[in-house]
């Protein structure tokens, strides 16, 4: 059994927490454990972030986060049409050197099982991440 | 999402004692980095922020702290967190910023 | 500016929750205050209930909740394809003799600014309800 | 959302003391019935539901109640809701089923 959620939204940082609520009350349902959750809402919204801050579209312009619940997993997608990115430039951040920016991607890939992401530049990005439940 | 801060400066320690209570996101960050600017701008100290509080925070807050981190070096200042809540304290340790901001844990 | 934010969400009991928990961080947001985010959320509870219990379509069919904030006020929408109901058969409740059910209408009634419900026998129903802020 | 219930015969009083902790809706409503059906089903008395940690109700978790009160009063018992919230209280008020279940407001 597999229950699909889709949420709008407009790419403002007001909605964000409105996101982040709405999914960690559902992975909060699909049984996740309180370490799991926070890190399920982290993880989405950076990418929430990402969107808003990096995308080039008209602030009024919608996202779009959906999310796939079933016994063993959620999958959280965040799919947006704000213009894309060359993922090739993409620098994993030094730590030992921490900058203002850059640490958005590297936290959501710590904090979830599987990561993708795909962009096209002039397009958009969607962002898939996926945590298994009940795995050490 | 709400972020409420409270700053004080802590005349015997010489240093600014700040609390942030609540959450700091996208929508919140600009709060944050306004409060320890204007620390910064009417006396140039050590920063301790108290995280007890803090319920959430992500790459928004953490670059704001990266970026007061930056602008004290100068100055020879150091900015350092104490008492996070679980949650925090993962995200510290993920992006090794524990190694260089909380000296305590 | 009017910003317009969509869910779409399966049928089931376990999700109300969650569109209640988006649904007030969005009326908070807009800057409604504490009783009037209550009222809210009581009343787009009630009508994601109906859905979930008179609802004759599949538990899997989704239905739709669509926010649409402006300064002045929230209309939330909530349009479900499971099937309407004879609205000239609604019954206002007695509260001298009050009975299990059939309250769910009369509290979003009595809660929100304006409320207009739209049904179609073997379509659906969609319910609007209206808040404005600062309304005395 | 989440609802706890603590159920406690008072032997003094004479009454079931039932305290209702979280939110009541659609999907925690039959939680609630479950409980009330139990403690009628053990034992025959009024029941006094303590509401003071109970952050939500809508029409499912009034109904209920209501249906509680129909069962019970066969047995000429009666239920009683204590130390509701405002948010509660005023959902009891625009039902009026504050008049039949809450004496003391
Ligand atoms: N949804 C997106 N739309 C456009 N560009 C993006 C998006 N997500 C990421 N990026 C690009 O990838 C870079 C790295 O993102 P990230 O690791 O989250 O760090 P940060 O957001 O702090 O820069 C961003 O600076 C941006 O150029
Ligand atoms: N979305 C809906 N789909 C089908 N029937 C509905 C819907 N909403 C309301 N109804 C009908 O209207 C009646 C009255 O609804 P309401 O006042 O909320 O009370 P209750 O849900 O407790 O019966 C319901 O019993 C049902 O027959």
């Amino acid at each position: 059994m597999t229950d699909i959620l889709k949420f709008s939204i407009p790419g403002k940082p007001e909605y964000v927490g409105t996101v982040r609520l709405a999914v960690s009350s559902l992975a909060n349902c699909a049984g996740f454990d309180i370490e799991a959750v926070e890190d399920i809402k982290v993880a989405v919204s950076e990418a929430c972030t990402n969107v808003v801050c990096h995308g080039k579209s008209n602030r009024d312009d919608c996202y779009e986060v959906a999310c796939e619940i079933s016994e063993e997993r959620i999958i959280i997608l965040v799919i947006d049409r704000a213009g894309g990115y060359d993922m090739s430039q993409y620098q994993r951040p030094v730590m030992d050197n921490p900058k203002e920016g850059g640490l958005g991607i590297f936290i959501i890939k710590a904090l979830m099982d599987e990561v993708d992401i795909f962009s096209e530049l002039g397009m958009g990005t969607s962002i898939k991440m996926v945590k298994y439940l009940n795995r050490l | 999402m709400s972020l409420k801060i409270q700053s004080n400066f802590n005349d015997e320690g010489n240093q600014w004692e700040i609390k942030a209570i609540g959450d700091v996101d996208i929508s919140t960050a600009p709060k944050l980095r306004d409060c320890l600017d204007a620390a910064l701008q009417d006396k140039k100290a050590n920063i301790v922020l108290h995280l007890e509080e803090l319920n959430y925070i992500d790459s928004t807050g953490l670059g704001v702290i990266i970026g007061t981190m930056g602008k004290m070096k100068e100055y020879e200042n150091q900015i350092m967190l104490v008492n996070p809540k679980e949650n925090i304290k993962k995200l510290l340790n993920i992006t090794s910023l524990d190694r260089i901001l909380c000296p305590k844990i």
